[in-house]
């Protein structure tokens, strides 16, 4: 299954790339997007053996879980990087959109700024 | 060494002083002066006798740093010129710009040049003498741009400052090397280390760099040409710094480390080199030049690359010659930069071929001006003459130096008497103001320093035992000099002669010859000076050209070179440290896991290759459900609701924004998308491959086991994820709140701000 | 019984979603697309979700599953309708099939305004 | 301007209760289920996305009553004081404290700062998500 | 005690919530705020002195044993860092004083301030890697919005390569914290240090170490990662380009000398002697170069931050005691000076209406203490003496003569030469020539507070560079001590994890 | 009152939610509920008939759940089989409900209803527009409408706001 | 049980990979918006049948936010295109 994951996240990486490389500012934070969902994939696949049906809970009664669970540390820092990111992307998409109101470009090559 | 630094107190109260009372603060600064003068003076009796005088504060001790001063006899005689031609120079400009807005401003950072020379002179300490010489070069900068509102002035102080710091950072990095060679920054220690020194395979190098930094500061060949141009500072400040004072500091340094550096075979022939082109040039520029300090400042600089040709014969007439030439040079060229000063004030003309007849109108400044030449153009009974005596014996060391030095001294000759003789005497010349005699302030400072030459030329015998010390400091050895007007008939008096002869027939050549003149003149600013600014024209048009390119704007360009780099560093490094190739195997799958990798690669690749934009943001969706898929299938119930809810809340931000933006574009070619998918697919792979590898290696079990264990029994929660969240790792939660915050706060104001002025 | 009717639901909910996909991919236009998701789609999850129910029995997990059942199903309708009045105001191809459209002449008229 | 449709906002107006509700239980019961602060707080903010996209701006804001900024820092502020209180009693920054309070038979109240600070995610992740919304569809009416 | 170490990051978070909760009184925020920069500033003030009687300070948040919480660590580089991070932030806020706007104060100015400095401050405390992204993330997104506040299209335009380039670094950093993680399970630097030591084979760190180095590089502004830096730097308000430039390239700086002297020093030769030090020498070069080629002081100022990047990065890069002392002195003495050059510049553009060479002049005669301020701050940038500029040259300048590395002191001393050139520039097109004229089109900027609030960190600063290179040898006994304890990481291992 | 019927509703399916079957988690639901209920209803008084009548709701929940069914498998046949046997067409239907509620509920029965799907309801709330999939008898089929309606207005009408 | 879970799961794939398509090619954005409501709505079906498959009922809650917010998004679409969107967006 790493593999196929692996696959996966490397083309996620791929393609975020690709996109932030497409000069429009649109396709700059689409890029954007993909990348926080690629670094997150990636640091969930690498932690540890991917375990299925063994969330990190402990059942009523019990205080240990009762089987080996997925490592609940990375999860930890997938949601807080899934929720920095969202903040930090939220703020992309708006200052594209404030960038395309004032300037009226979509164009990164036409962003350059040549007067002080 | 309390009195050094009131003199930087001094100058700090200056400005403010002299808009208030100004006679009253140059009158302090002058009497600060003498007071520096007399202090220093008291140690006469010690150094006479070859002792000396030192204090130490420590400064930077972990680096070997102290402010230390040590007076032996070269550095009182440094010391005395400096504050007494200072003395003289403070008055001479207080009438020199009388009425001028900046003079309190001037004054105050003449002071703190008068201060850094002291310190520069009396240091015992590498470094602490490196301080006072970069002090000295920023004053010499701001006191050159003095007419700031000059293009040339400003030009003339950036290319002063540019070369003496250029050699100044040379001289610095000497300095380190020759400390940590020699073992110490301390100068007395140093010099007794010159065999460990010489016998260093960095001796070479410390000397060059060294010989570098003190040929900057002393304008010579080639790094000279600033020194003529620096005559755009009003005049006493070229009398004082770029004759008197601050061009000796190189020299001073070279006679200081002579015994540590000196006597070696690239010591000499440097020196003998650099100094001989200076000499023989500047007297050549200087007697063909018209513009009074010009003429005055190529003399200034044939007078430097004499005592630099002379510390490198390193005999013992030549450190005899040495110290007396340049005692003689400071007193003479003083008083005549004072006295070019004063004609250029009083006729507001600096050309000699424009002047004549002055001397009837200003017969004091005639006298005194004419005395000074004479000592300068080596005529007995000057202490010029003297000099001369003394250099020309030293230069006996081959017919070839000797012949350079008379040549040298015809030149000398008929420029004094350019200087001295044209513009006083014949008919008189109308002039953009009409001559009178000067007042006392612009006359006193020529008339002294005149008179010492002549005083002392007489009385020279007193000079022999601090002349004996200082040759004697800089020979590393005992040296006595004897001092005479006459030596009995020898070649080098016959020699002085006939240079005196032949430089007056080359003055009455040169008197009618102004066209020439220019002509010769021009030629100066080619060589150097041309390599110089066209160096720095071509290193501006290189800067700009790549910042350019550098600060192109083109985002595609910048992340093509962040994945280059990325690329580049991590194979550079997987080569140098080939982990192997990962294990490809397959490991257990299912099916739905491969069909929701499946979609979310589909919806992913649809994401970047569709040219529609909502379609790319349903499939951004899709891509990110089937994430939390995966967060599913993999056991993180957390993270895939907060995906699946993050995800939604980004579909919303983006069709709110969206539909005000204009539809995607095809800005990139067609080869230019191939190409950017080529380097996203190797970063792809390389992260294909860290997976990979890391996957097979983890040599560590996760902290986390410690956390599960706790989470109930001491954290008292059963959501492990959780209980990291709020309490593990609380902090992390914490600052993420607030980078929530804040992204809210810069949304809010970005959108809702009114535009400002711009 | 409890294994049988949680195969039973399980299987039926995933074949209806199947149908509702298949719905997706065949239906000439986007209305009748919306006929097969927001019928089949709702029930085949909601049944699924049953299934989950129907396995465990447990109070806690039931009231889960219906509570799914119950958002999805207040859920599709509207979404339904939301996407097709989008649809209209965008304007869609109608498949040629269609017989007559008693709306879309009102929402010409209605935007004319 | 919104576009006035009767059904969504109906459906509108089922739904946000019931989200917040459910929201809530995702509050409290976080710590010891999936769910917690930033998971409730982004289903409560869902709510108000919804109601934006049912009615506007304004009326969201006034739907919301406290002004989205302040709650924010109000949040902020919570889950620092839920980190202070260890302070006071000699412990590190952000140590956890619980508070059992009996309540008879009704069981035991159990109030903690992990739940505080939880409170105070809540607060900030509705705040943000709220304050972005409606600044954004503000500036769309405009 | 240890409690202390939370402060500096506690305060500027507390007063950035507080500045929220009182969204609506920029007057209250103000105070808040200063009360809080003051705050920090004794703080750390205080920090010194437990340093000085219970060595490296750390406190376990939560009152989890390291590795399992987060740990905060105050050794002597993080020290100085936040003591100096704080006299930058009072001296903004003063500044601002004078010239924030007031639509700027009305929009979330201070609360942006306020909890950037505390992102800094987090940067420079905490002993955890995770937690550094998020310090890394609150500082981004803090300096995003003050990026953008205005919004000028000048603003607007850098902020988006700004945005997109320390993103793409961010999840760079954040892939290089995954895959540490798969390594080695912990997240706590000490931890990290110490079983990486233990792994035999040690290939696989060194390679993901490059991407730490890559992520770190684009924050720091490094050859060639810097381009963001010179798009946007010298667009925002100049109070935020001074605390910007002052502040958050140097976090970057902080965070390669924490990471490859502690974690990552596995194969000196390859990343230190090899890849820092002949990054630090581009930088420096490619970073003068730009700076020499502008027209408008803040671009000068902005590019040439780079530049002195690259001496950092090489004195981290030669890895002596002396080398790593004179690169923390170059920092400190750095950030100092370059603030103080922008807050300069902002006086000279309230005063003359223009950032512009061309456009201006005369200042030496219209304002003589500008004039010394200037001087004092550029020479002191191009290393002249007695400024504190001097001594870090100097220290950093002897580690490479004695590491007789001739090509690196060339080049150190040749970017020396050019900052002089770029500096003197400055002060030849504004300072000495004539004052322009005042075009009609473009209005005076006018100030929203009192002039002299101004000055007083100017001052300030300008004073502090002077002391410091007066009392060199105090502020180098620090340097001293805290490049023993980067060098000899066992204190801080066994001070975090106490064994 | 009934904001009360509401009330125990949201305390109910707290309990439900939570899964915890005691008197303190039904407590904490009732005040959980009571305000969300204060911070939501003040405004938007027109949705709480329909949960007035509880038991006529849960009947209603599971006459719905009937419909979804058949209408599932007339339209999986449609699908499956390779040819396409329908004659959609959009329908205007008068609507004799007033409230917003009613109408609302209205919609979207017709939506998971056999064939039929709402497109809109008019402005005046005059008219709704169905998307029907098997139109073979235009009358008959507003007549079935009618009869739904009648249907709703039974279960949850007699009360006016 | 297994091989009616196994059955299940397959179907579901075969299902997402055909909302795939359609959310692919379109061709109108409505369109799209509809595949993407089903895909959610698989989502919930995968979620089921991994509980009955894993026993890990924790996973039920991700259904019913998946429930409550899908809508959310398509309403969002929806309300993009009313504001002016472009159908073949
Ligand atoms: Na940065
Ligand atoms: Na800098």
């Amino acid at each position: 299954m790493i593999l196929i994951m692996a696959f996966l996240i490397g083309s996620m990486y791929a393609g975020a790339i690709y996109m932030m490389m497409r000069r429009s500012i649109i396709k700059l934070v689409m890029g954007l997007i993909i990348l926080a969902n690629a670094t997150n994939l990636l640091i969930f696949t690498v932690a540890g053996p991917l375990r299925r049906g063994a969330p990190p809970l402990i059942a009523e009664g019990s205080i240990v879980p009762d089987q080996l669970v997925a490592d609940p540390l990375p999860q930890a820092l997938i949601l807080t990087a899934i929720v920095i990111s969202f903040g930090v992307l939220a703020f992309a998409v708006v200052l594209i959109h404030r960038v395309y109101e004032v300037i009226g470009v979509d164009d990164m090559n036409n962003l350059k700024d040549d007067s002080e | 060494m309390a009195v050094i630094f009131v003199c930087f107190l001094l100058a700090m109260v200056t400005p403010w002083l002299y808009r208030i009372r100004p006679e009253l603060s140059v009158g302090l600064l002058m009497a600060w002066v003498a007071v520096v003068f007399l202090w220093f003076s008291q140690f006469y009796t010690d150094v006479h006798q070859g002792q000396f005088y030192q204090e130490y504060w420590q400064w930077v001790p972990s680096l070997g740093i102290q402010l230390s001063l040590h007076l032996d006899a070269l550095a009182l005689i440094f010391v005395w010129l400096i504050s007494g031609i200072g003395f003289f120079i403070l008055f001479y400009a207080s009438g020199y710009l009388k009425g001028e807005k900046n003079l309190g401003r001037l004054l105050a950072i003449l002071m703190i040049f008068m201060g850094a020379m002291l310190g520069l002179v009396t240091s015992n300490n590498l470094i602490s003498l490196f301080v006072f010489w970069e002090l000295t070069s920023v004053t010499s900068y701001l006191l050159i741009g003095y007419h700031f509102e000059q293009e040339k002035s400003k030009k003339s102080a950036l290319q002063g400052l540019l070369v003496t710091v250029a050699g100044g950072l040379a001289l610095m990095s000497g300095m380190i090397l020759l400390a940590q060679v020699g073992g110490s920054y301390d100068i007395q220690y140093l010099l007794s280390q010159a065999d460990r020194i010489q016998e260093s395979p960095y001796y070479s190098l410390i000397l060059v760099l060294i010989l570098i930094g003190a040929l900057s500061k002393s304008a010579q060949f080639p790094l000279h040409f600033w020194l003529p141009n620096a005559m755009a500072a009003p005049t006493p400040i070229s009398a004082y710094l770029h004759s008197a004072t601050m061009v000796k500091a190189g020299i001073y340094l070279l006679a200081r480390l002579n015994p540590a550096l000196g006597g070696t075979e690239l010591w000499f022939w440097s020196l003998l080199l650099l100094g001989g082109t200076t000499m023989f040039m500047g007297a050549a520029f200087s007697a063909f030049s018209a513009d009074l300090k010009r003429i005055l400042a190529y003399s200034t600089l044939m007078a430097l690359g004499t005592l630099t040709m002379l510390l490198g014969i390193g005999s013992d007439y030549a450190m005899r010659a040495f110290v007396v030439f340049l005692f003689a040079h400071a007193l003479y060229k003083g008083a005549l930069f004072m006295a070019a000063g004063t004609i250029d004030h009083e006729t507001g003309t600096r050309n000699v071929f424009a002047m004549g007849g002055l001397g009837k109108k200003m017969p004091l400044t005639f006298a005194f001006t004419l005395i000074a030449a004479l000592s300068f153009a080596g005529v007995p009974p000057l202490l010029g003459f003297i000099g001369k005596e003394f250099l020309l014996e030293a230069a006996l060391l081959s017919w070839l130096v000797l012949l350079l030095v008379a040549i040298s001294s015809i030149f000398i000759v008929a420029a004094a008497l350019k200087v001295a003789w044209l513009p006083f005497t014949g008919e008189f010349k109308d002039t953009p103001h009409a001559p009178h005699e000067a007042p006392l302030s612009l006359r006193l400072g020529t008339m002294v320093l005149a008179s010492l030459s002549l005083g002392l030329g007489l009385l020279a015998w007193l000079l022999n035992p601090i002349f004996s010390q200082a040759a004697s400091n800089v020979m590393g050895a005992e040296l006595s000099v004897k001092l005479s007007l006459w030596h009995g008939i020898n070649i080098p008096l016959l020699v002085s002669l006939a240079a005196l002869g032949l430089g007056c027939l080359c003055y009455l050549w040169l008197r009618t010859r102004s066209q020439t003149v220019d002509w010769i003149e021009k030629l100066g600013q080619y060589g150097p000076e041309m390599m110089w600014e066209t160096f720095w024209q071509k290193l501006l048009a290189f800067a700009k050209w790549q910042s350019d390119i550098m600060q192109s704007g083109n985002l595609r360009r910048d992340i093509w070179v962040m994945a280059l780099v990325t690329l580049g560093l991590v194979g550079w490094a997987a080569m140098r440290h080939w982990p192997g190739l990962p294990e490809l195997e397959l490991g257990e799958w299912k099916i739905h896991e491969l069909a929701v990798v499946s979609v979310a690669f589909l919806a992913g690749l649809y994401t970047c290759l569709t040219r529609q934009r909502l379609g790319a943001v349903a499939a951004l969706g899709a891509l990110g459900f089937s994430v939390a898929l995966l967060f599913v299938f993999f056991s993180a119930p957390d993270l895939a609701i907060t995906q699946v809810l993050i995800e939604t809340l980004t579909v919303i931000l983006l069709v709110l924004v969206l539909f005000r933006l204009p539809r995607f574009q095809l800005y990139s070619s067609i080869k230019e998308r191939w190409f950017d998918a080529g380097i996203s697919i190797i970063i792809g792979f390389m992260m294909l491959m860290f997976i990979l590898l890391v996957s097979g290696n983890h040599y560590y079990e996760s902290i986390s086991g410690y956390m599960i264990e706790n989470s109930y029994v001491i954290a008292k929660g059963r959501n492990v994820v959780n209980v990291i969240l709020v309490d593990y790792r609380a902090l992390d939660t914490l600052g993420e709140l607030f980078v929530l915050a804040i992204a809210a706060t810069g949304i809010y104001a970005m959108i809702r701000q009114p535009r400002e002025l711009s | 019984m409890t294994n049988f009717l949680t195969a039973f639901f399980l299987f039926t909910g995933a074949a209806l979603m199947f149908l509702a996909a298949l719905g997706l991919l065949r239906m000439p236009d986007l209305l009748t697309r919306m006929h097969a998701t927001s019928k089949a789609g709702a029930l085949g999850s909601g049944l699924m979700v049953f299934a989950v129910a129907a396995a465990y029995s447990e109070p806690g997990i039931t009231a889960r599953a219906v509570a799914v059942m119950v958002f999805i199903i207040m859920t599709a309708p509207v979404a339904a309708h939301a996407i097709a009045r989008a649809g209209y105001v965008v304007g869609i191809d109608k498949w040629e099939g269609t017989i007559k459209d008693d709306f879309e002449d009102e929402f010409k008229e209605h935007n004319s305004e | 301007m919104s576009s006035y449709s009767l059904i969504i906002r109906t459906a509108t107006a089922i739904m946000v209760p019931l989200l917040l509700l459910f929201s809530i239980s995702l509050l409290i019961r976080g710590h010891d289920e999936p769910g917690g602060g930033f998971i409730a707080g982004l289903v409560a903010s869902s709510a108000f996305s919804m109601y934006l996209f049912a009615f506007d701006a304004d009326s969201t804001k006034k739907f919301l009553k406290v002004n989205s900024r302040i709650l924010m820092g109000v949040g902020l502020l919570l889950a620092m004081i839920a980190g202070f209180i260890a302070l006071a009693f000699g412990q590190e920054f952000l140590t956890a404290q619980w508070l059992y309070i009996a309540l008879g038979n009704l069981g035991t109240l159990k109030l903690s700062t992990p739940l505080l600070f939880d409170i105070g995610v809540y607060l900030v992740v509705l705040g943000t998500v709220t304050t972005i919304i409606i600044a954004l569809a503000k500036s769309e009416d405009a | 005690m240890m409690q202390a170490v939370l402060l500096p990051i506690a305060l500027p978070m507390l007063a950035g919530a507080l500045c929220m909760v009182f969204w609506f009184q920029p007057r209250l925020q103000t105070y808040l705020s200063i009360l809080s920069a003051v705050l920090v500033m004794l703080s750390a003030v205080w920090l010194f002195a437990l340093h000085a009687e219970l060595g490296i300070l750390v406190l376990q948040l939560g009152g989890w044993q390291a590795p399992f919480g987060i740990s905060l660590v105050a050794d002597t580089l993080a020290m100085s860092m936040v003591l100096i991070a704080s006299i930058i932030y009072l001296g903004t806020l003063i500044f601002s004083l004078a010239s924030q706007s007031k639509t700027s104060l009305r929009y979330g100015y201070l609360p942006l301030l306020n909890l950037m400095v505390a992102g800094v401050m987090g940067s420079f405390l905490t002993g955890d890697i995770f937690n550094l992204y998020v310090w890394f993330e609150i500082m981004l997104i803090a300096s995003f919005g003050l990026l953008i506040l205005g919004g000028e299209k000048a603003q607007l335009r850098g902020a988006i390569k700004y945005v997109a380039m320390n993103l793409l670094s961010s999840a760079l950093f954040l892939t290089a914290i995954g895959l540490l993680y798969g390594m080695v399970g912990t997240l706590n630097m000490a931890d990290v240090a110490v079983k990486l030591q233990a792994i035999e084979d040690q290939r696989l760190i060194i390679i993901v170490s490059m991407l730490f180095m890559v992520a770190f590089g684009i924050k720091a502004a490094a050859f060639p990662l810097f381009f963001w830096l010179p798009a946007s730097y010298h667009t925002p308000a100049v109070a935020v380009s001074a605390v910007f430039a002052g502040l958050l390239t140097k976090v970057g700086v902080y965070v390669l000398f924490r990471f490859y002297t502690l974690i990552f020093t596995q194969d000196l030769d390859f990343t230190h002697h090899s890849i820092l030090l002949w990054a630090g020498i581009l930088t420096m070069v490619i970073g003068v170069l730009g700076a020499a080629a502008q027209m408008s002081i803040r671009r000068i100022l902005s590019v040439h931050i780079i530049s002195q990047i690259g001496y950092m990065l090489v004195a981290l890069a030669i890895f002596s005691p002396l080398a790593i002392a004179g690169g923390i002195f170059y920092i400190i003495h750095n950030i100092v000076v370059k603030t103080n050059l922008f807050f300069i510049s902002g006086i000279i553009y309230y005063q003359r209406g223009s950032y512009e060479l061309k456009k201006l002049g005369g200042l030496y005669k219209d304002s003589p203490w500008l004039a010394i301020f200037f001087l004092l701050s550029a020479l002191s940038l191009a290393g002249l003496p007695p400024l504190s500029g001097f001594f870090a040259k100097f220290i950093v300048i002897s580690a490479i003569v004695a590491e007789r590395d001739w090509w690196t002191l060339f080049f150190a001393v040749a970017v020396s030469l050019l900052t002089l050139f770029s500096m003197l520039k400055i002060w030849s097109y504004a300072f000495w020539g004539k004052k322009p004229e005042i075009s009609e089109d473009s209005p005076m900027p006018r100030l929203t507070g009192q002039a002299y609030w101004m000055w007083v960190p100017v001052t300030f600063l300008a004073v502090t560079s002077l002391g410091m290179g007066l009392a060199a040898e105090f502020f180098f006994q620090y340097a001293q001590q805290a490049a023993y304890e980067l060098l000899h990481p066992h204190h801080y291992i066994q001070a975090v994890l106490g064994e | 009152m009934r904001a009360l019927a509401w009330n125990m509703l949201a305390a109910v399916l707290w309990v439900l939610l939570n899964g915890n079957y005691n008197l303190g988690s039904f407590v904490l639901g009732f005040i959980i509920g009571y305000f969300i209920l204060l911070f939501c209803v003040r405004k938007h008084p027109s949705f709480s008939p329909y949960f007035y009548k509880v038991p006529t709701a849960i009947h209603f929940v599971i006459f719905f759940l009937y419909d979804l069914i058949v209408a599932n498998i007339k339209v999986a046949y449609d699908i499956v089989t390779p040819k396409h046997l329908m004659k959609p067409a959009v329908l205007k239907i008068p609507l004799s409900l007033r409230t917003d509620t009613q109408i609302a509920l209205f919609g979207n029965l017709i939506t998971v209803t056999p064939g039929s799907l709402t497109l809109d309801v008019s402005p005046d709330k005059q008219w709704l527009y169905v998307h029907v999939m098997y139109l073979e008898d235009e009358e008959k089929q507003l007549r079935e409408f009618a009869a739904l309606e009648t249907r709703i207005k039974n279960l949850v009408g007699g009360y006016d706001e | 049980m297994s091989s009616v879970i196994l059955v299940c799961y397959v179907t579901l794939s075969f299902a997402m990979l055909i909302a795939l398509y359609r959310l692919i090619v379109g061709p109108s954005l409505p369109d799209r918006v509809v595949s993407l409501e089903l895909i959610a709505a698989l989502l919930v079906g995968f979620i089921a049948i991994y509980v009955v498959d894993t026993g890990a009922t924790a996973f039920l809650d991700v259904a019913i936010v998946l429930a409550l917010v899908s809508f959310i998004a398509a309403i969002g679409m929806a309300h993009f295109l009313e504001r002016g969107g472009h159908r073949d967006d």
